[in-house]
């Protein structure tokens, strides 16, 4: 039964989410239907991660012949660089269920179809196949923010849409491009992951091809200066939507450039790390820097969580075990705290049909026990020691100032920036006088409380052991390093040489 | 000698027609001078030694189709009045000359590249019913076929078309 | 025995036509009775060519038709196309004639007459035969044009289109002629050998290939000769347009294909202005169809950026060995996603298609959740997001784009798919991110929503398992 | 000698094409696509007689069958055109547009 | 060579523990119905006691080890490894860290038993000790962390629970402005620290990543890397310890509850960065140009908040600058490589400038929440004991024989000018000066003569005992540390100092005696003076001035919290607003705009082409093939 795990995780929930928009159900059948489909996906989750043995390799593989003229292959598998992405995705997702009642059936089982799609977009060891993911986990993005979302939702739509569907059709262009070499190169065709690793690319196309890759995914990271559709679709979107949409489907752009960009481009990424880095630290300043200014909660989110996004993607491109991990592992922890805290500001709309940080003030007084869950996942987000988003944002630096000294200090400075606007909007809302309409803030309930609390602790656990979780992905980390290594270490080698000048220029 | 002269009649004269008809306001006299050309490509098929085309270029060409156009445009009883005004007609036909003097000089640019021999004296077969006939039966079944089907179309949407009809009450 | 049953579907239809054209004498033979014997014969010319299936390519009665009809794979997928078309539409003429109450028997008639064109003109392997086949299918489709006499935009659309088919008609015979001139035949064969042995009159050949090249052009609406489907579409009704967008093109495109194929030389001499008119068909058709407030104008200029993919696979068809797989798979993705959207708006258009822009549409998916799915799969397809048959044809076209060479096509394919998201997704925003304000009724037919399901089900089976290649 | 049969054909064919793009007539048009069949009919028959093979006036004759039926069929849409109108102007029918 | 110790891991979960337990019953309970006051005490005090018992566990278990051997470690578990990174939860108990453990395990605990007394009929209560115990936690963690990585957890947790306290009264927007201020200042060290710690560890810290292993590969770094690696982990220090340019945050961190500002910000946390400082000896001491920059840095600070604390009138926010010129010195100290005289000096300033704030603490007790000294006066009666005790702090403060400030701070004055920094001598002989003007400023202002606010003076009395007795005890402690280092000079055998000699690198130069004794009497001299220009002015009921001139640049704090208001806070502000207001719509998102713009302007022109005459359809037509033919008639010749 285990053997073919991925592909239940998979398509149970899409299946799933399409009997229940097929069939007439009422709201809450539907409700605990998700809930149940996503327990059971999260029970496997489970049981997938403890099974997990951090080799470096494929686990849980699934391998069949679909199109077999063009080498297409159902594959699918797990090693050290999904996992996290995966768990998140398994993890997350019952929450949504718990806490929001008040939405329509549709609004469920386009979740669900999310987190089949997107399980199956992390799972895809096959260009073709995880491309059919990719796309397909946008559709019910592209309905719930439509149909459930905030009074400006369609322009958002359109935007986050039409946007990522033209970098990911560049995608599609460049990854037949992938296919076409390697059927020139070897005479047969394939689609698959690891055998593409062994393609020789160069020359301009190869570089074009990178781009083309590289777009669909700065725009799903998003990277900047590819971020504009993010504030008004994080804002619009509903909250389950945001929650999804920044916890697990920009991680997939990340993970996208780990998993399929790195093994097949080596060259190309040793060549432009230093730009996209660049277009990371740049992005995560500009966002965080955005974020102080926003009157909206959510929207301040949404720019925080781009600017995170930023950080993470800086780690992927220093090309150290380091960096890649702390990338790997910040995946999680964002997807937890940021995550976490949009779902915070759903329920305090919910509750007081406001997100305007001006209209809010002393909920700490009202709801001990939400302000203390706020805080510690905003702490984590900031990263502070002992929580999970620690981890990670150091060995993010600790890799950057290895690959780039100024980048470092850049990336650095995230620590001072992220800060800022977090404990200005903490301030606004939780601290303060009480107004009327906090007034009658009521604290989390049971039910919630037990919604939550494993996040919470999840997030302390993170950061206090994060060695449970390192120890199963940093092999993996080793490997894909270790990949861009034997090819352009004279590449490398003169952007890695330390400058300290560059680094205590602030004093 | 005489068939160079009848050439030059002939092609002035089809010239002329075809003018005629981009020229001429009433559709009428369009007609009139499209027949002129059509009698004028007959002879020239003649000249070509293609007998049989000259004889059809003149029954079902000049005879029948001009007659059926003819035929509808009195029908209709087009006045005057009811003629469109094109105003702007001739600037439209200068600038139409200039757009099209591309596409007619590439045409004669690609006749012209043709080697200029002078035509051999074909058998007195050439061109006959009895010959035409033979090749298109043997080589030419299948088009001469389905012209047939082609024909049913045309007639059946004429009587959808122009016809009375019976609706599905 | 081979040769016959090859040629079996083509007579299934034509005795169809004739039998309809015979019946259509008596008075009490009902229009839905037509439909249901049109269907009949579609669906058994269907199966038939299924069953016949085909081996390597092999002239039909060589003898008799001195090898102006082959067969091979891609006429049978073609074929297979081009008669599935014919039931659907024939299914969504069904229901929409329920509301439209100016059907005769010679509706069905001529449609399948049509679809005798349709079906000579993939397998004509030379230029007369294939004109002739051209003009029995453009006449028949005429005449469907302006079916509606009393409707003044049917017959202006049938005008437009008659004046302007004649007239591209006239080029496909003065091409022919030089051709003829050049080559001293019309047999595809003949002029591949006349090409290989050099004895062909180059500029004679260049300016005849051009000539036919513009008339097929303009057939499948490429730029520039795109202004005329536009209209035509919006005169047209539903089901009609539908055929038109589907089997119309998809017999085009296949006697283009053959014809290009006939020789390397000649295709190869042709790429770069073949290049040139699919990259100016692509962005010409988007941008036309992003102003379009009327769905049909819309899905008329989709067409033209659809038939812009489809130059983009001629470019890369490979001469030497030529299957045409790209195409008759993105010919059949095509079909089916157009052909469902086209049954839905007949289902769905209401009297006179008073719904016929995209405000008509809003919220469509309140009132009819199921219908407005559908209409969502096939846009999907249509705009060639995964799992479905439109995404899986561009893929092919991409690919073989790229085996032959042409990365840059393959890039300008994808920026244009791009752009056309903006129009797919307007209606899917209108059915489903608006507040209903028309109740939709319809008359319920449940042949409409059988074909309805059948021809989603062929979308996702069609992207699934591409059985095709 | 046979190059100015062709060079006439070529004549009237951009005649014909003239004829299409310049007048509204609808009758004027569709007598310009009849003169374009006609210029290609000419140039059949002259190749005919270059070849010296008599394919080329068997596609003449095809082709004047095509045009036939296509006359048939123009003037059957006149007529329905005349029903609506009652002019046989062109740009009358614009009501598609846009 | 070291012993494992596995207890060490206790130290800091007790409060830890503590902290979970009372913080979670207070949340649960906050609301409905609060617990009791003395549970909540009750609980808070096992933590801190708990540790200070094992704080003289460590001590007496290294004292009973050689001196070469004076190192307990305890590896809890990995905390992460990653390539050649690896960090343990590692704990290392030494001379250094016993040290700091002892007294703050000591005060913390003091100032625990005080804060019952003076946070009584709080209704935060709970959260208050929740805070503090997890405050004491951290502080442990960093105080005991085994080597960079953790014990910058306890570093950003002491900063964390800095913010918590500091914001403390959260109703009123200034406190928790200055919990921001104080929080984000730290980070702005915090990231020199995380910087200094990457490019250490890419020097030499892929043999392990903790102080004994980069020990034992520091003489490795090259000397670029070296100075980099100091002058960052410096910057951190700077901010954690308010040292220029990051001082800024500590005098407004007064906003908190005076036994906060007791415990975090005099005693304990602000002196981490000292301690960081003296834990890295081992890099400082090969670098001396860094030194350097650290005790000039340091002494400047001295002298800066030296001038900014003879001006103020905010009882606390005096102490407030006294500290910060205190952590000068300290950083003065450690910069000329006399660590054992900087950490000295942390030993004695908590006690007596935790006295200090304690006391005030008492005195705004009394006074109803009065911080302003010109409206106080003449309370010398009315509290006689927070008088004595105070006032042996501020003697203490003053450096006035034989209190334990005179022999910390004279020893750092001593070692910088036998190290040869007469500059940083004389500036700190100066500061020594107006550390006494200011220190008896306050204190005649207070407890001398007439109370200047008569209601508030009758309603004034002495705290309870739970109060005074932490008093007593820090008074005793003030009064007489010093003895524990006393210097040759005196007899004493420079205790603290050979203590600390495994832990520290150090080398005591040898200089005359009498030079010694002539830099000892000239800073009592500048003392004295100091304290007879606060007894002139201000021991007979001075009336509060209106400043003027130097005085009032002075009292604003040479309007550096302005500067840095317009230039960095609103700087950054601008480009917040900038960038959402007109860069993000009209800028970056411009390529998106642009595109559209540009295609739905074609699709408006194409629709226009679209005339709907047939005619011109066909000369769209003919233009094509006209344009294709002259194409095409190139490829004839």
């Amino acid at each position: 039964m285990f053997e073919y795990a991925l592909s239940v995780m998979i398509f149970l929930p899409i299946l799933a989410g399409l009997a229940m928009l097929l069939f007439p159900i009422s709201r809450g059948a539907s409700r605990i239907a998700g809930m149940i489909v996503s327990l059971v996906v999260l029970l496997m989750g489970i049981e997938l991660f403890l099974g997990f043995s951090g080799t470096g390799g494929m686990q849980y593989l699934e391998n069949r012949p679909w199109i077999e003229s063009l080498g297409i292959r159902y594959g699918l598998g797990v090693d050290g660089i999904s996992l996290l992405v995966l768990m998140t995705s398994a993890v997350l997702f019952p929450m949504v269920f718990s806490i929001f009642t008040t939405r329509k059936k549709g609004y469920y089982a386009n979740l669900l179809i999310a987190q089949g799609s997107m399980i199956g977009a992390i799972c895809a060891t096959d260009l073709v196949l995880f491309y059919i993911f990719w796309e397909i986990m946008l559709l019910p993005i592209f309905f719930m923010i439509g149909i459930y979302g905030g009074p400006k939702r369609l322009p958002a739509t359109l935007k986050i849409t039409i946007y990522t569907i033209a970098g990911s059709l560049l995608m599609l262009a460049a990854l037949v491009y992938v296919g076409v070499s390697y059927h020139n190169q070897f005479g047969a065709w394939t689609f698959d992951i690891v055998q593409l690793g062994a393609l020789n690319l160069g020359g301009g196309f190869a570089v074009l091809a990178f781009f083309m890759f590289m777009a669909a995914f700065a725009i799903k990271i998003p990277l900047f200066p590819f971020h504009t559709w993010l504030p008004d679709a994080y804002t619009e979107a509903p909250t389950a939507t945001t929650f999804v949409l920044s916890a697990i489907m920009a991680k997939i752009g990340v993970y996208g450039v780990i998993r399929f960009v790195v093994p097949v481009f080596e060259i190309e990424f040793a060549r432009f790390a230093i730009l996209f880095s660049l277009a990371g630290v740049v992005g995560m300043m500009y966002c965080g820097l955005a974020a102080i200014a926003q009157k909206d909660m959510k929207r301040m989110l949404a720019f925080s969580s781009a600017s995170h996004m930023g950080i993470i993607a800086v780690g992927v491109f220093c090309m150290n075990v380091q960096a890649l991990t702390g990338s790997l592992f910040q995946i999680a922890a964002h997807a937890t705290s940021t995550g976490v805290l949009f779902l915070f500001v759903g329920l305090m709309e919910e509750r007081m049909g406001s997100r305007d940080i001006g209209d809010l003030g002393g909920i700490a007084y009202r709801a001990p026990i939400f302000a203390t869950f706020f805080a510690i996942a905003m702490l984590a987000s900031v990263g502070l020691p002992g929580t999970s988003g620690f981890i990670g944002e150091f060995l993010i630096i600790l890799g950057a100032v290895k690959f780039n000294g100024f980048i470092g200090f850049l990336a650095g400075t995230s620590l001072i920036i992220g800060v800022c606007y977090m404990l200005w909007m903490f301030q606004r809302v939780f601290f303060e006088k009480t107004n009327e309409r906090t007034l009658q803030f009521a604290d989390l309930k049971v039910s919630e409380v037990l919604t939550f609390l494993p996040v919470i602790v999840l997030i302390m656990a993170m950061g206090i052991f994060p060695q449970a979780f390192i120890t199963k992905i940093e092999p993996a980390a080793q490997l894909q390093v270790a990949q861009i290594f034997p090819t352009t270490q004279s590449d490398v080698a003169e952007t890695t040489v330390l400058t300290p000048g560059h680094t205590n220029t602030k004093n | 000698m005489s068939a160079e002269w009848l050439f030059y009649v002939f092609s002035v004269l089809s010239v002329l027609g075809a003018s005629g008809l981009v020229l001429f306001r009433h559709p009428m006299s369009g007609a009139m001078s499209l027949i002129v050309t059509m009698i004028s490509l007959a002879g020239l098929y003649a000249l070509l030694s293609a007998k049989l085309i000259f004889v059809l270029q003149l029954i079902v060409y000049a005879g029948a189709i001009m007659s059926l156009i003819l035929f509808i445009i009195m029908f209709l009883n087009i006045q005057t009045i009811d003629l469109p005004e094109e105003k702007g007609r001739f600037y439209y036909l200068v600038g139409g000359i200039i757009l099209i003097s591309p596409i007619a000089s590439f045409l004669i640019k690609v006749v012209k590249s043709l080697p200029g021999s002078e035509a051999t004296i074909v058998g007195s077969g050439f061109g006959g019913v009895k010959e035409v006939g033979l090749v298109l039966f043997q080589d030419w079944l299948l088009p001469f076929e389905i012209v047939s089907l082609l024909l049913l179309v045309s007639l059946v949407g004429a009587v959808v078309l122009a016809g009375k009809r019976r609706l599905n009450k | 025995m081979h040769d016959f049953l090859s040629f079996l579907p083509f007579l299934i239809i034509g005795a169809g036509a004739i039998l309809l054209m015979l019946l259509s004498a008596f008075e009490k033979i009902q229009v839905e009775i037509a439909s249901f014997v049109s269907m009949g014969f579609f669906g058994a010319a269907f199966f038939a060519q299924l069953l016949v299936g085909c081996g390597p390519e092999a002239s039909l009665f060589a003898k008799v038709f001195n090898g102006m009809l082959v067969s091979s794979n891609f006429t049978m997928v073609a074929g297979l196309i081009i008669l599935g078309c014919g039931f659907f539409t024939a299914v969504s003429s069904h229901s929409y004639f329920k509301v439209n109450l100016f059907c005769t028997l010679e509706f069905y008639c001529i449609m399948m007459f049509a679809a005798c064109g349709m079906l000579l003109l993939t397998m004509a392997q030379e230029l007369i035969t294939a004109f002739i086949a051209l003009e029995i299918m453009s006449l028949s489709i005429y005449i469907l044009v302006g079916y509606d006499r009393a409707n003044v935009t049917a017959t202006e659309a049938i005008l437009k289109y008659l004046i302007l088919g004649a007239f591209a008609g006239a080029f496909f015979t003065m091409g022919t002629a030089l051709i003829y001139g050049g080559a001293a035949t019309t047999k595809f064969v003949e002029i591949s050998t006349a090409i290989s042995s050099g004895s062909a009159s180059q500029p004679l050949l260049l300016a005849g290939v051009f000539f036919v090249f513009v008339a097929l052009l303009f057939k499948a609406a490429a730029f520039p000769f795109h202004a005329w489907v536009i209209d035509v579409y919006e005169g047209a009704s539903a089901p009609v347009t539908g055929f038109m967008a589907t089997a119309l093109k998809t017999a085009v495109f296949a006697v283009f294909a053959n014809f290009l194929a006939l020789s390397g030389e000649l295709h190869s001499g042709w790429i770069t202005f073949l290049f040139w008119v699919s990259v100016l068909t692509m962005f010409g058709g988007n941008l036309v169809a992003i102003g379009q407030s009327s769905l049909k104008r819309m899905l008329a200029a989709s067409g033209i950026v659809h038939s812009g993919y489809l130059l983009i696979a001629l470019v890369a068809i490979s001469a030497d060995h030529f299957t045409g797989s790209a195409i008759g798979y993105y010919l059949a993705a095509y079909a089916v996603s157009t052909l469902g959207i086209f049954a839905a708006l007949s289902y769905l258009g209401g009297e006179g298609e008073k719904r016929a822009t995209f405000d008509d549409f809003k919220g469509l998916a309140k009132v009819r959740p199921y219908s407005a799915a559908a209409i969502t799969v096939f846009l999907l397809s249509m705009a060639g997001i995964p799992p479905t048959a439109g995404f899986m044809g561009k893929f092919y076209i991409i690919t073989s784009a790229i085996s032959a060479g042409q990365t840059a096509l393959a890039v300008l394919l994808v920026v244009s798919s791009a752009f056309s998201m903006w129009y797919y997704l307007r209606l899917i925003i209108n059915m489903y991110f608006h507040e209903a304000e028309d109740s939709f009724e319809s008359i319920g037919s449940p042949l409409a929503g059988a074909g309805t399901l059948a021809l989603v089900v062929c979308v996702f089976a069609i992207g699934l398992y591409p059985i095709v290649l | 000698m046979i190059q100015n049969y062709l060079i006439l054909s070529v004549i009237l064919f951009s005649l014909g094409i003239l004829g299409v793009i310049s007048r509204r007539n609808v009758f004027t048009v569709f007598m310009s696509i009849e003169l374009m069949l006609n210029a290609a009919n000419l140039s059949f028959i002259a190749f005919s007689r270059l070849h010296e093979s008599m394919d080329g006036q068997v596609l003449a004759l095809l082709v004047m069958a095509v045009a036939a039926a296509e006359a048939a069929l123009a003037l059957a849409v006149v007529i329905l055109l005349h029903k609506h109108k009652g002019k046989l102007d062109t740009n009358v029918f614009s009501l598609l547009k846009g | 060579m070291e012993h494992t110790a596995t207890y060490l891991g206790l130290i800091p979960l007790f409060p830890l523990i503590g902290a979970l337990v009372i913080g979670l019953l207070h949340m649960l309970t906050c609301r409905k119905n609060p617990l009791s006051e003395m549970l909540y005490g009750a609980l808070a005090c096992i933590g801190p006691v708990l540790s200070f018992f094992l704080a003289l566990v460590v001590f007496y278990h290294l004292k009973g080890l050689p001196a070469d051997e004076r190192m307990l470690t305890h590896n809890a578990y990995i905390w992460f490894a990653v390539g050649d990174l690896h960090v343990n939860m590692g704990f290392l108990a030494d001379p250094l860290s016993s040290l700091m453990l002892l007294f703050v395990t000591f005060i913390g605990s003091l100032i625990h038993i005080y804060s019952i007394g003076y946070m009584a009929k709080d209704k935060n209560f709970g959260k208050f000790f929740a805070y503090m115990n997890l405050f004491l936690g951290s502080m442990l963690i960093l105080v005991l962390g085994g080597g960079p990585v953790v014990m910058f957890v306890g570093w950003e947790g002491v900063g964390l629970c800095s913010y918590l306290l500091i914001s403390y009264y959260s109703e009123d927007t200034d406190n928790v402005l200055a919990g921001n201020k104080a929080f984000i200042v730290n980070r702005i060290g915090d990231l020199g620290f995380v910087l200094g710690m990457s490019v250490l560890f890419w020097a030499i810290g892929a043999g392990g990543f903790d102080y004994l292993s980069l020990k034992a590969n520091a003489h490795s770094l090259t000397p670029a890397i070296g100075v980099a690696v100091c002058l960052l982990l410096f910057v951190g220090a700077c901010g954690k310890s308010a040292q220029i340019p990051l001082y800024v945050w500590l005098p407004d961190a007064m906003a908190g509850p005076t036994p906060v500002s007791a415990l975090i910000h005099a005693a304990t946390m602000v002196t981490a960065g000292v301690y960081m400082v003296a834990r890295f000896s081992f890099i400082y001491a090969h670098f001396p140009s860094a030194g350097m920059v650290v005790a000039w840095v340091g002494i400047l600070t001295a002298l800066l908040a030296a001038i900014f604390g003879m001006f103020q009138k905010d009882i606390k926010k005096i102490l407030a600058y006294s500290t910060v010129s205190q952590l000068g010195y300290m950083f003065a100290a450690v910069g000329v490589t006399a660590y054992s005289a900087g950490i000295f000096h942390v030993f004695t300033h908590a006690f007596f400038k935790a006295l200090l704030f304690l006391g005030a603490g008492s005195v705004i007790y009394a006074l109803h929440h009065q911080q302003d000294i010109w409206k106080m006066g003449g309370l010398k009666d009315k509290m006689p004991r927070t008088y004595w005790t105070m006032l042996i702090g501020a003697l203490a403060l003053s450096g006035v024989p034989p209190f334990s400030g005179f022999f910390s701070k004279d020893e750092i004055l001593f070692s910088a000018l036998a190290n040869g920094h007469t500059g940083i001598w004389f500036i700190g002989v100066l500061v020594a000066g107006m550390t006494a003007y200011y220190t008896f400023r306050m204190i005649f202002l207070v407890f001398h003569g007439k109370p200047r606010d008569q209601q508030a003076f009758d309603h004034a009395h002495e705290p309870p005992a739970v109060m005074t007795i932490p008093l007593v005890i820090l008074a005793v402690g003030a009064a007489f540390a010093g003895v524990l280092n006393l210097p040759a000079i005196f007899g004493g055998s420079l205790n603290v100092s050979h203590w600390l000699a495994p832990s520290v690198v150090e080398h005591h130069p040898h200089v005359s005696v009498w030079l010694e004794l002539l830099a000892m009497l000239a800073s009592i001299g500048v003392v004295a003076v100091g304290i007879y220009i606060a007894f002139k002015k201000f021991a007979e009921g001075a009336e509060e001035p209106v400043f003027t001139g130097f005085a009032k640049v002075g009292y604003n704090k040479f309007y550096v919290d302005e500067i840095y208001n317009a230039l960095f806070v609103q700087t950054y502000k601008g480009f917040g607003s900038v960038i959402s207001r007109f860069l993000e719509p009209n800028v970056t998102d411009s390529h998106v705009r642009f595109t559209s713009w540009l295609y739905q302007k074609a699709g408006n022109a194409f629709k226009a082409l679209q005339v709907g005459y047939v005619r011109i359809y066909a000369i769209y037509m003919v233009i094509g093939l006209s344009l294709m033919s002259l194409f095409l008639s190139q490829s004839i010749n």
